[in-house]
């Protein structure tokens, strides 16, 4: 089993939970988060005084899959967030080892409870 | 004529009523955006109270209610010139008037925005307001109220015409001249904080009877009629946008609440002081479903109305102007009286003005498109509006 | 007898800074509840200016001031029937007259809410309120000030009983009636946002000023004097409350300030005209202590007061009305001045009321209970109301 | 002297909306902020509605309105003795006088707050207004305006001197007294919320309406004047703010825009009933450009005046103050008339205003400094105010 | 070590976290999230146009814990976090390895640190 | 390739970041967080209702770095994150084996993606 993190534009959310819902992956979470990357930031200034601010808005994804699931995973994660043909600031997909995992209202364990 | 201590009270505590909706509207449309986009859309109203307010005293009121033409004013009052301490307005100070009249001329552009939140240059949206008040609000508003074409003869007791319709209409001319936001229809864009739209619409109804109830101009019982009339038609027009949406949607939203709200504000107001308390719910149950189905056209047309400024002003303030010629039997007879012919100057008002204010509006933005440009990149689209154009953010850990 | 138009701009102004209290009264409740009950909640004030409005216009009015008899009016100005521009209620227009008392109608009922949150079918909520509207509100209303037998009896400046201590014991009846919201006492239960509810304070004090200082209906010596006591009251309750709180627990909260600001507001309500200044501080002083214990009440009794509308205004209104009876000094005498039957009617006014609310709240929510519901699922209660009721959440990504 | 029925209305609807600029100024503040120190930041505005209000009625009106000698009143007034429903005060009466210049009382200390946000130890920032309030806001207002020694010279529309140079430069005082917040310059300190500045700055201007328009104490040419001024001079130190702003970093920022205006309305407050909208405008221009470099200055110097208390009511007061005595024309005459006596009584009042504030707030501070503590620990600064002072927290998931 | 990332219900939080301190394990760290998942989503109109919305607001726990302490971690967020006999969307728990920690006011590490 | 996931006070984000530079580190995930820790926390009060709360807000930094970066990466966030000589509540560093990266625009994997 995986646990694959991705890191996406805000904007692209409903894109890339059409794609994985084509591949029947429908379980996942999604939190906020900012990032800094290759994506170049933005000046901010707060009267008067200025700021280099690189602090972008991303989305976090966070999708537990059984190994043969992840393949598709990853390329319907890819295609629903790629702008265009690939602008810099699309995003990253992480892909971590997951040892286990439960479903706490039926307490099945491993690759059913996913 | 001597001036009357009570009404200019009235006018004054009512103006500032009307600036107060500014915040109001930066708060109502704030919330529909994305957070990225919150503050440009905010400085869409903040703005105005800027450059709307120095241009109205500068040269804007002039060309409205200066004597002039049948078209528009002249510039013997601008900086105000001729306008000292004692001058009078009717039973109030000329100072008392100009800032009334200017709080109208501060909100009527900036209700545009909400037409093209998320898309357009900074700079090109001040510049489009500032040509739009000379070029299109001053010379309605001297149609109508300054002394024009229309004065005495179209009723519109708080500017259904010329605020709303204008407003409105022109709205929806911006917006298919610039296009949709990117992802538009693809990408869900849901309002990112409702609790902020319900406070803009609780600021708004709040102001609205200044705006309503303070263009009787004078402490008397038209103002107290324009009032009753501003509390129950939004009453009746939330209700029934609620009901329309229950039956249809098996849920009401507190969104939609709200916008049936403001369509009920938006009807009432030409018909305000001439109208009757039971004739404006009815107007407000009828805008409540008007405004509903204009709404859900932009769904099946597919245009980028963003936050709906076309579907309520537009439509509503046509709706009011029409519904004015109707049911108006308080000093003033429409058609439920027997005076069709009314109507038919009501109608004609807003044809009028729809043509011309659209044709200008059309000029403006092709003009500042091949100048200045008016609409940021594909790029600053995404990164949103509020980082490109405005250099900060709203929300900061 | 002629209008007075400073009259006339006292009471239209002081109408409309009451309805701005229900946006106050939404954002104020909403910080306090969870994130997925805000809209919820602020529903729950913003429907009432919308089904409050419409039945006070179309049978409320005329319920309440309608000639009628010792219990209630009748339907004589059932859709403002015979009412027109120039009819005159005092020194005002009674479409003035309308809005004002219209106001009262509007935000009692809504009130109410804070008892009920996270818990009530937003169907059930409606019309609980708008039977409650008649069959509470209206006959009491009558009674204290609409020529019913209380009028002239019992001293209640700007709706002490009729407003606070009706909607406060029917908040109590209510909610001892509907139970406690899933995992109260279990799981925690903390106010999402404070600075909304730090925001309605700010309202509520604001709109209270027409509240209170407009119940005169005159542009007089007596709203000055409503004005200033409902500007030190609420200070000194604020105060007392933080000082019991602080000692008590070793920190002086935000929450808890802006709580005994209200309890000040809901004290000083029916005495504002009746009290000197000084007086109107040892009210609030006694306020923000009694109305603390009364909260402290519900940790010991364990009923669901959700957001303290019991606490508040049921036990805050009930001490201003007894309170009056002690401090009345000025156009009335107290307890102070010697006067004990002024007491004594005070209570007995409070008692009837209480009876008569408790019976109707309870007959209302078992009818509903039996017909319609009342109360969501456990689970549509987990999922939160937002999405259960309304289809929609306030805050999105 | 009779009361005139419609001054009486103009100066307690003016004293309700400056009491609505506390919560304005809450906000101003608290979105500034970072989200560990909001509730802590919105306390110092309401708990001085608490504080302040009370200490007003029972003396602070007395020592400031009082007959006393030229530096300050006597106790006469004290628990407003002496003053019953009938009172008079010019033309109004006088609970309604008490309480207009009860909120000029209660906001000018917590104009300060903004200089200490983060850092101050709740009992000691009470301590601290209090104090202030009687030892430098009532003498500075018995001289201003209370029959002291520059009554009558110096003049200050609605306290350009009283309020904001008062408060101001003891800003200065105080956060050089006290010093950096922890991680000044090294961490980034943003605002956490900007909506929640844009929702103060919307109240603040419209509250601001009652302080200037309302200073005329009547309903007349006067009060009209100030209203245009107090319209347009904030509008015209937005664009100037911004316009400084956009040239030199290349961002037009909501929050720069929202100073400007703030800017803009400290400026004219001295001057609002003695200048002409045009001269407002100038002024308004000045104030933008002069506040902006001021706050710049901070940059460069490393002081922590956190949201800009000194360098937006510190010198936009002095500046507006001194440029009162150069353009005034209504009424009084300026340096522009030839009149450059008034300018030297204005540079005059000034000066000895911030010697007198500065030497007392420092010996306040000191006081409480070796007494109750006035600066909380490096490690309570850290987690934050909101939970070591108060014990909560602003928002929950 | 390991790494337990557990998605619950947002009123949950307090059983699951005194569950938690009943096994003694006191450390942990909380976010905001939102899920997708087999629990269905509800409607959601906006401004008359419908939207078929299935994100529910979601309770993000993370545990450092040493693998003795694993068992008793995932039992006393299973206790807290169910919903009676267990409901759908009660949530799930995922186990990651861990290969190190480090507790930046000591500089420790390793099991010691967590 | 490892997975780096910080809990450190938010108001030493700055100052982390400042450090990461500098050993260039330049990509990172910042997300809102709050903890239960060693660090004592609070009484809260609401309306006459204590409650002892020990949740504090924190920052989660999530850093994905190749094995050579690991030891700068966390060098780097425990100078810039310390308070002077450590202080409870300063924060911990967690190390999770990190199995692949895919950087969305151009599809890259591995190492390089990173
Ligand atoms: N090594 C990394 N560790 C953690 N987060 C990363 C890393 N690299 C990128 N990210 C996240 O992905 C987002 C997008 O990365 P960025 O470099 O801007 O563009 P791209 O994805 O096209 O390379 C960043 O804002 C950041 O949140
Ligand atoms: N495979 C997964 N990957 C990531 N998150 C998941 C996964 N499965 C469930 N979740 C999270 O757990 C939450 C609860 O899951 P859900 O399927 O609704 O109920 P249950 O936990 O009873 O199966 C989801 O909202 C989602 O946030
Ligand atoms: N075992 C753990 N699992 C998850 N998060 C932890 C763990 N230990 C600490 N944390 C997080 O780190 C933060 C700081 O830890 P704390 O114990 O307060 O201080 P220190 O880092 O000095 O030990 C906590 O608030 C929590 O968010």
């Amino acid at each position: 089993m995986k646990y694959v993190i991705a890191i996406i534009r805000p904007e692209r959310l409903e894109s890339v939970k059409r794609e994985l819902q084509k591949v029947e992956v429908n379980r996942l979470t999604v939190s906020a988060a900012s990032g800094y990357g290759a994506q170049k930031g933005h000046l901010e200034v707060y009267r008067a005084l200025e700021l280099e601010v690189n602090l972008l808005e991303k989305i976090r994804l966070d999708i537990a899959v059984n190994d043969n699931f992840l393949e598709p995973t990853i390329a319907a994660i890819q295609k629903g967030a790629k702008t265009n043909s690939g602008h810099i600031g699309d995003g990253k997909i992480f892909v971590l080892p997951l040892e286990d995992v439960i479903r706490i209202s039926t307490g099945e364990t491993g690759s059913d409870a996913i | 004529m001597a001036i009357v201590a009570a009404d200019l009270v009235w006018v004054l505590i009512s103006s500032a009523l009307i600036l107060f909706m500014l915040p109001g509207l930066a708060f109502f449309y704030g919330g529909m955006v994305r957070r990225k986009n919150v503050l440009s859309s905010m400085m869409h109203s903040f703005v105005a109270m800027g450059v709307m307010t120095i241009e109205w005293v500068v040269i804007g009121y002039s060309l409205a209610f200066g004597t002039g033409n049948w078209f528009i004013g002249d510039l013997e009052h601008a900086f105000l010139r001729g306008i000292d301490l004692y001058s009078v307005s009717g039973t109030i100070p000329t100072y008392a008037f100009v800032v009334f009249q200017g709080m109208f001329a501060v909100i009527t552009p900036a209700l545009i925005s909400g037409a093209i939140v998320g898309r357009a240059k900074f700079s090109s949206y001040i510049a489009f307001i500032a040509l739009w008040g000379l070029i299109v609000y001053a010379p309605v508003c001297h149609w109508v109220w300054g002394g024009g074409f229309l004065t005495g003869e179209a009723l519109d007791f708080a500017g259904g015409t010329v605020v709303h319709v204008t407003s409105g209409i022109s709205s929806l001319a911006i917006l298919v001249f610039l296009g949709k936001r990117k992802g538009y229809g693809i990408d869900s864009i849901k309002p990112h904080n409702v609790t902020l739209t319900l406070l803009g619409t609780g600021l708004l109804w709040f102001g609205w009877f200044g705006f309503n109830a303070g263009s009787s101009l004078a402490a008397n019982e038209v103002a107290s009629l324009a009032f009753i009339t501003t509390f129950v038609a939004p009453a009746a027009a939330g209700l029934s946008w609620m009901a329309i949406e229950w039956m249809s949607t098996g849920k009401p939203t507190a969104l939609g609440f709200a916008t049936g709200i403001l369509a009920g504000l938006v009807v009432i107001t030409p018909a305000a002081g001439f109208v009757t308390p039971m004739a404006a719910i009815v107007m407000g149950l009828i805008a409540g479903v008007i405004c509903y189905k204009a709404v859900m056209l932009k769904g099946k047309l597919g245009y980028d109305d963003s936050l709906d400024a076309f579907g309520v002003h537009g439509v509503g303030g046509i709706t009011g102007a029409i519904l004015t010629g109707v049911f108006a039997s308080v000093g003033a007879t429409g058609l439920l009286l027997g005076d069709s012919h009314q109507l038919f100057i009501q109608v004609e008002g807003v044809i009028i003005t729809i043509v011309y204010a659209v044709v200008c509006t059309l000029i403006i933005g092709f003009v500042l498109q091949k100048t200045i440009g008016f609409k940021v990149s594909e790029s600053e689209e995404n990164i949103g509006l509020d980082k490109t154009q405005h250099g900060e953010s709203a929300y900061n850990i």
